[in-house]
């Protein structure tokens, strides 16, 4: 491995591990700060109780729950998106893959812990371990969640190993570390082989276990008799949605990182316009599906369920309705149908609309509902407190925390898979091709 | 680098020993009482049974700690002058103070427990739960037996009494 | 077994609310702060449900229904419950476990008569109503969901009492406090199985109804509609 | 492994830090509510007594459940006649009185502008001497005396009182007494009850008999009893509250135009030659006047002209009225909270008179021979009215002595008020609170709680007579005493030779019940069921009940809770009605009430809830969260309007207003109400308090104008003008008392008094 030659060609990708600029330590010390600020509020609701947060009566879940459900949702970029690719043996996701299992990892203990902040009383977590009770979605919840952790995690992990031998054999910091975790692989053939296979084997079992993830998340709600959420299509409804926020997110950081680190050579305006088109897709799919929901419901009519409907229309929330529309589907489709807009920043916008519009989507269908329960009591507005806001913001933080913290430490990008492809890819594809192409002498004849 | 390893094992040892003790306050805490009571004096020398005392163990929910009108029908003079421990009775008798027992049993305001339907309708002795006092010469200075949802859970079954949790808890 | 069911007749509730006040002492309910109370948070295990109006000025009636946990007999608050921590009794009480919940409110958003309360602040009792306190309940501290229980602490000690006495449980032995109270005697508790009792009787009169029928969850708080003729 | 020294600190150190963090976390995870319970190391020995509820008149039995001696749970007593195992709100809160933090704990002497505690015997010496200076001065007309309580035989010590020293200015500001004042004005008696046996058809003026009441909790009963029967009730009210929830016909009207829509009824019935003419030429001298006075002026469309009620509906009510065999017209003290107060209780009773008072009765013997009565001077009584016009009389009145009665917070033009009774040279309160009248004392010698005290409270408003035992189910906290106590004592120390039969309160009590025990009659509220043959032994007045003395008798009555008589002898009511002025115009327009109220001028009208009268709802915690929550309005008031009217004005719904009256701006929330009478802004009495409970919200009494019955001096509620000023930005609120009541507790050198 000590050819120069490569280390020449992929020196870009190790460069953000061993050097690391003043404005990274800036903006680490501001995160850093904004994330003690949300321990401290997480800290106060603790000695306060819950009533420090603007969540009452009726409306008895807020940000937490609306959070929570956002970023087990981005988690779906990473792991679904690169099995996907993966399996479907897409040569253009060589440079991708990592991003979007990373975002997965780190995204899915952050959205894991805002269960636990909206307990009421978390030193009784345990509690569901000892007494648990198999009936409650929320058990199902948890347990899908850890498997998804638990496989995300190893799926991560694996592909990492090559790349962490190659760190380990350049020597320099970290190397205890990086002995440890590379478990002694030298990249011979039959480590390999054995690597490939356990790669092929949990891309397979992820696709399901991630589908299943968001299911279960969406049943927390469509199980209940709450008017809004009384809905077969959820399933489905929140796994295009979480797809969609995953891709969009990632787009977002390839971009981000792109700019910062110059990976320009490695990820091209191409990678973004396939991501855009599955944006595209994914956004018509949700207009779809949103428009089947709404739709049944205003022709059923059905009292409460109307007033849930008209108080999201016209009603409290119209604005977050409203806006919602507009980032996720109308924003999107401007930016991504348009060729003149469809470039590098163009598509940074169309994705954060659509962060920014999934994010709402949780909260329009997490509040309105609590907000008009079914008897005519009071119906409930909810304002979120500071609290709320800061652990949102203390939140995103530990995301882009976690991920500066992985940019120093492993590289961004699958250094072995692009040297596989660079060496191999033309070779297989054209053989792929080959395969299921009509022979040129087949015309002839 | 191994003596890291161990002041971290006793930095979360200390955490975990910290946090449980902080957390867990039911039974266990050491305490005295005013006077040191001996039970072995009065139960087995002077043959009074527990419920002349703790007057309320068949008729009531509690038990109750005796003071000093329950004292005073014995104490009301100083039998034995050699006794030490008497003047202290005597002197809480005397002044008409009320005696600062501290109680060791204390169960969560959230537990439905009655002594009379335990002693009185379900015969339990007395020393099942709070162990032969009657050998005990000075205070007792730790629960019997940890007063866990648990021991009442095990007894409850072993015995076959309903393990609602509404029966028991309000 | 019992099958503990309530009657409300409307026709002789004239909202005076001493069930409400009833319910809240005995049951140790927090008195919340007016920014607490503002914010929706408070708390009431019986409460009187707004206020709706039939007919038109002159000739105008209020209409409303005294409103409380309605001890569903298929209850969708225990489904979904992680801890067991609200579960439905053999004699159809739908418990509450204090020292059980974790506080995640999954129950209350579940709840379609949005009975369930809970403690979002610690508690800071004006001092004249913490001495009053009932011993028999405990004081719930935050972070836990709680509900009217019928009073499950007065049929811990009705049960201890009969038993005491070499008898069965009867009627007038276990009363929650609103039906005790209720100076028009519009509230009727009692157990819905024993056909000699006043509330299985009740149950059968035509101006019988229940708090959203449609839902199936089949409430043993009965009311009786306001309609006389 | 080898550990050095420094290796061991940090192990330790290591250890320590642990323990510390573990520690802190272990306490902040437990979320520390272990509330200590009260009582925590007694037996927690649970027991129950019996007393009677004083906060009404209704005199309701309570069942006080006690944990280690201390009650903690008021319930009522199932075998009392009166409520049945019923009880209202106000009657469960009231242990939390007993512990309210604010409550005084001994006499307070004002040493300039400061209270300062002092012993009894120095209070009782000030008192006693001052009031000896000016009785010796024979200045007994200088001297005030305003006492309010529900016990008629506190009352009467009262009355005993101001005829032997001879202060005739006693105003017993009581509700019994105010209910039957009217009719003190215009016949020789009061009916005792409505006589719900005969009684076929009921019509209410004003009278929130399930609330606000002479006997709530029977009355409650009653009504669904009566309706249960197939009778009707029709209620003339301003507001639609609970109290004609449950009835037939409501007429929203005014309080001040209930004397018009009387005699329109009256002119039904005279008109259709339906009225008891026996009656009237027996009893009724001036019928013929009040006759042709009616005709000439009162026929339904006239009516609708001055009240606008439908002349139709008139006329159904009036059908019904006359229809009916026994019909009952009621009212009682809370139709004098208007200007023409006195002259609707009039139309009322001649009202009555017409079907001769048929739904009525009257009990045949007196319960009780109480001592006041031996006193025939005393017949009159001095009202409000006289007080306000003495006070307003500046420099006249030497002494005022309040008991009971919170009369500046019940009074509007509040400010005046306090300026003028803080010009008096000598008040002394009675209050167990500082509350906003007691504030203006140079003396409080506070009175015992309700659990602290014994009294009797006789009723006679079910048709037979009860008597309810209040007695102290704990000694008393603090170092209080009883007022009756004071008074007896400072009338045997004002004037030496007068004779009493008894030293203390306690002792005349016993004297009173021992006219129970000779008479014979009645049975205690016990559980005993008599047997056929003790029930005919009983209806004929001999009691078989086997009481070995009257000590024995007085301790089972104790123990019994009370003492009533269901075979008390009742007679048909049947009162000479004398007007003594004749029946004039003068006497019977109505008050402006059709007036139209002219684009945002609005007429308040205040309105009473949660059976709270005497508006000291605020010591309880639990009533003042319960206050507004069917609005969901929480610690603050509130203006209840018609939405018609509310459009026209363009206020929405839930709006901060801010209200102007001619006394000054307070804030409302607005609330639609479609049950409200258009032009009506219904704003609610109770908040306000600025001295004692709860100080929040606002007290709309104190923004009224000082508008008030002439005869009785019971300030109106419904008759001031009312503006809507501006609708206020959401944000400014009331303060809440909750937090900063820890000082409260040590009352002796506090600053309150603002009128030095």
């Amino acid at each position: 491995m000590n050819d120069p030659q490569y280390i020449d060609e992929d020196e870009v990708l190790f460069r953000p591990i061993y050097e690391t600029s003043k404005s990274f330590y800036i903006l680490a010390a501001v995160l850093v700060v904004l994330l003690l600020f949300g321990v401290f509020m997480y800290v106060r609701q603790l000695v306060y109780g819950l009533g420090v947060t603007g969540m009452n009566e009726p409306v008895s879940w807020g940000f937490y729950i609306i959070t929570f459900v956002f970023f087990i949702g981005i988690s779906h970029a990473g792991t679904l998106i690169s099995a996907i690719l993966r399996l479907s043996k897409a040569e253009w996701r060589r440079p991708i893959t990592r991003m979007a299992e990373v975002i997965t990892g780190i995204v899915l203990i952050i959205g894991g812990i805002h269960p636990i902040i909206d307990l009421g009383r978390p030193d009784r977590i345990l509690h569901i371990f000892e007494r648990g009770r198999l009936q409650s979605p929320l058990l199902w919840d948890m347990t899908s969640i850890t498997a998804y952790f638990t496989a995300s995690t190893i799926y991560l992990y694996l592909p990492l190993i090559p790349d962490i031998a190659l760190l380990r054999d350049r020597g320099g910091k970290f190397n205890k570390l990086y002995r440890i975790l590379s478990w002694g692989y030298q990249g011979t053939e039959k480590q390999k082989h054995v690597l490939e296979r356990a790669i092929n084997i949990l891309m397979v079992m992820v696709i399901p276990i991630a589908i299943s993830v968001h299911t279960v998340i969406s049943w927390i709600f469509s199980m209940t008799l709450q008017p809004g959420w009384h809905s077969t299509i959820f399933g489905p409804y929140f796994v295009v949605g979480a797809i969609f926020s995953g891709i969009a997110a990632l787009i977002i950081v390839m971009i981000v990182f792109r700019k910062v680190f110059h990976f320009e050579d490695y990820l091209k305006q191409i990678h973004f316009n396939y991501l855009g088109t599955l944006l595209l897709v994914m956004s018509l799919l949700w207009f779809y599906f949103t428009f089947a929901e709404y739709l049944t419901t205003f022709y059923g009519h059905e009292p409460t369920e109307m007033r849930v409907f008209l108080y999201k229309f016209i009603g409290g929330y119209y604005p977050f309705f409203w806006l919602m529309v507009i980032c996720n589907f109308l924003i999107p489709l401007i930016f991504l149908t348009n060729k003149k807009l469809k470039t590098i920043p163009g598509i940074l916008v169309a994705s954060i609309a659509v962060v920014i519009g999934m994010w709402l989507e949780r909260l329009i269908i997490v509040v309105p509902s609590l907000a008009n329960p079914r008897l005519p009591y009071p119906t409930g507005m909810y304002i979120p407190s500071l609290t709320e806001v800061s652990l949102l913001v203390a939140a995103s933080s530990a995301f882009i925390l976690g991920f500066m913290g992985f940019s120093k430490l492993f590289p961004l990008i699958s250094i072995w898979e692009i040297k596989e492809g660079r060496e191999e890819s033309v070779r297989v594809v054209s053989e792929r091709l080959n395969e299921y192409l009509p022979s040129k002498g087949h015309i002839r004849k | 680098m191994k003596n890291k390893i161990l002041i971290s094992a006793f930095l979360f040892i200390g955490m975990a020993v910290g946090y449980y003790y902080f957390y867990n306050t039911t039974g266990n805490v050491k305490h005295l009482d005013p006077i040191s009571f001996s039970h072995y004096v009065h139960t087995k020398q002077h043959k009074i049974k527990c419920q002349v005392c703790h007057r309320g163990v068949e008729t009531q929910m509690r038990a109750g700690i005796p003071n000093i009108d329950v004292c005073s029908m014995c104490h009301s003079s100083i039998i034995d002058s050699t006794s030490k421990k008497e003047f202290v009775i005597y002197s809480y008798v005397k002044d008409n103070k009320t005696i600062p027992w501290k109680a060791l049993y204390n169960i969560p305001d959230y537990v439905y427990f009655s002594h009379r339907r335990h002693v009185k309708m379900g015969k339990l002795e007395c020393s099942d739960c709070h162990g032969d006092m009657t050998t005990q010469t000075s205070p007792e200075l730790q629960n019997f037996t940890p007063f866990k949802m648990q021991f009442c859970f095990d007894c409850h079954e072993s015995r076959g009494v309903s393990t609602d949790c509404g029966n028991c808890h309000h | 077994m019992p099958r503990y069911g309530m009657v409300i007749d409307l026709n002789k509730c004239n909202q005076c609310g001493a069930c409400v006040t009833a319910c809240k002492l005995e049951n140790n309910v927090q008195i919340v702060s007016k920014e607490n109370a503002d914010m929706g948070r408070a708390m009431y295990w019986m409460k009187m449900l707004d206020i709706n109006y039939e007919g038109s000025y002159p000739e105008i009636r209020p209409t409303n229904i005294p409103m409380l946990c309605q001890q569903c007999d298929e209850p969708s608050c225990t489904k979904v419950c992680p801890v067991r921590a609200t579960y439905k009794r053999d004699d159809g009480i739908v418990a509450q476990i204090y020292p059980q919940c974790i506080g995640c409110r999954y129950c209350m958003a579940n709840c379609p008569y949005t009975a369930k309360v809970f403690n979002w602040l610690k508690d800071e009792q004006p001092v004249e109503n913490e001495k009053c306190y009932n011993t028999d309940v405990s004081v719930r501290p935050k972070g836990i969901v709680e509900k009217c229980t019928f009073c499950i602490h007065r049929l811990q000690k009705a049960k201890e009492n009969a038993k005491s006495e070499h008898r069965k449980l009867e009627e007038d032995d276990y009363i929650p406090a609103c039906a005790e109270v209720c100076p028009s005697n519009a509230i009727y508790f009692g157990d819905l199985d024993d056909p000699k009792s006043q509330v299985a009787k009740l149950v059968h009169d035509y101006r019988k109804f229940t708090l959203q029928e449609e839902l199936g969850t089949k409430p043993k708080v009965y009311y009786l509609s306001a309609k006389s003729e | 492994m080898e550990i050095n020294r420094r290796e061991f600190m940090k192990l330790i150190g290591g250890s320590f830090a642990g323990l510390a963090i573990g520690g802190a976390a272990g306490t902040l995870m437990k979320i520390p509510k272990s509330m200590e319970p009260v009582l925590y190391t007694g037996p927690r020995k649970e027991s129950w007594k019996l007393t009677a509820c004083a906060n009404c008149p209704g005199g309701c039995s309570l069942k006080v459940r006690l944990i280690d001696e201390f009650p903690i749970q008021a319930f009522g007593n199932p075998l009392s006649p009166v409520n049945k195992g019923g009880i209202c709100s106000i009657g469960l809160a009231s242990v939390a009185s007993l512990y309210h933090p604010d409550r005084l704990t001994g006499p307070l002497k004002n040493v300039d502008g400061k209270f300062v505690s002092i012993t009894y015997d120095e209070a009782y010496k000030i008192l006693s001497d001052k009031l000896g200076k000016i009785l010796s001065k024979n200045n007994q007309d200088n001297i005030f005396i305003i006492a309010q309580t529900e016990s008629q035989l506190k009352a009467s010590i009262f009355k005993k009182f101001s005829d032997e020293t001879g202060i005739k200015n006693l105003v017993l500001d009581e509700f019994h007494s105010n209910s039957i004042y009217p009719y003190s004005l215009i016949s020789d008696k009061a009916p005792d009850f409505i006589d719900f046996e005969k009684c076929d058809y009921l019509l209410n003026f004003g009278s929130r008999m399930t609330e606000i009441s002479d006997n709530p909790l029977y009355f409650t009963r009653k009504i669904i009893e009566h309706r249960a029967k197939g009778y009707k009730i029709g209620v003339v009210q301003p507001k639609l509250n609970s109290s004609v929830a449950k009835t037939d016909d409501w007429v929203p009207l005014l309080p001040i135009s209930f004397a018009d829509f009387a005699l329109g009824i009256a002119y039904i019935l005279i008109k259709d030659e339906k009225y008891d003419k026996n009656f009237v030429g027996k009893y009724f001298p001036e019928f013929n006047e009040y006759k042709q006075f009616v005709l000439d002026n009162y026929y339904p469309e006239k009516v609708e002209e001055l009240i606008g009620v439908p002349a139709d509906k008139i006329l159904s009510i009036g059908r019904d009225f006359e229809k009916a065999s026994a019909p009952a017209a009621y009212f009682d003290e809370s139709l004098l909270y208007s200007t023409n107060g006195t002259k609707n209780a009039m139309a009322i009773i001649a009202l009555n008179a017409l079907k001769g008072f048929s739904g009525y009765g009257t009990l045949k013997d007196d319960l009780l021979k109480l001592e006041s009565e031996k006193n025939p001077n005393s017949k009159e009584d001095v009202t409000f009215a006289r007080f306000k016009e003495r006070v307003a009389d500046n420099g006249s009145i030497q002494a005022l002595l309040i008991s009971g009665s919170n009369i500046v917070f019940n009074s509007p033009n509040q400010e005046e008020l306090k300026k003028q009774i803080s010009s008096i040279p000598f008040v002394a309160s009675f209050s167990s609170f500082i509350d906003e009248t007691s504030v203006l004392a140079n003396l409080i010698i506070p009175d015992h709680d309700n659990f602290e005290r014994l009294d009797l409270l006789p009723g006679e408003s079910m048709g037979f007579p009860t008597i309810t035992v209040q007695q102290p189910i704990v000694t008393p906290f603090f170092n209080t005493t009883d007022t009756s106590d004071v008074f007896i004592s400072l009338m045997k120390d004002l004037k030496p030779d007068v004779k009493l039969t008894y030293q203390n309160y306690s002792d005349y009590l016993k004297q009173i019940a021992k006219q129970l025990y000779t008479n014979h009659t009645g049975i205690l509220m016990d559980q005993r069921k008599p047997t056929a043959i003790e029930n005919g032994l009983k209806k004929i007045g001999w009691d078989s009940s086997q009481f070995s003395g009257f000590d024995d008798f007085w301790d089972g009555f104790l123990e019994a809770g009370g003492w009533w008589n269901p075979y008390a002898a009742k007679e048909s009511f049947n009162p000479k009605i004398e007007f003594k002025q004749k029946f004039s115009k003068e006497l019977f327009t109505s008050g402006n009430a059709t007036t139209s109220v002219s684009k945002n001028k609005l007429r308040m009208n205040i309105f009473r809830k949660n059976f709270d009268y005497k508006g000291n709802m605020s010591i309880y915690p639990v009533l003042v969260e319960q206050f507004g929550s069917n609005w969901t309005v929480f610690y603050e008031l509130w203006a209840e309007i018609n939405p018609e009217t509310a459009q026209k004005l363009s206020v929405n719904d839930r709006s901060k207003v801010l209200l102007r009256t001619t006394s000054g701006n307070f804030p409302a929330i607005l609330i639609y109400n479609p049950s409200i009478i258009p032009g009506n802004l219904d704003i609610p009495f109770g908040l306000g308090h600025t001295n004692f409970g709860n100080n929040c919200g606002y007290n709309p009494l104190a923004y009224s104008d000082d508008l008030f019955d002439r005869k009785s001096g019971k300030p109106s509620f419904s008759e001031t003008i009312i503006e809507i000023v501006s609708v206020e930005k959401q944000g400014e609120s009331s303060p809440l008392a909750f937090n900063n009541s820890t000082d409260k507790t040590k009352v002796g050198n506090q600053d309150r008094r603002t009128y030095a």
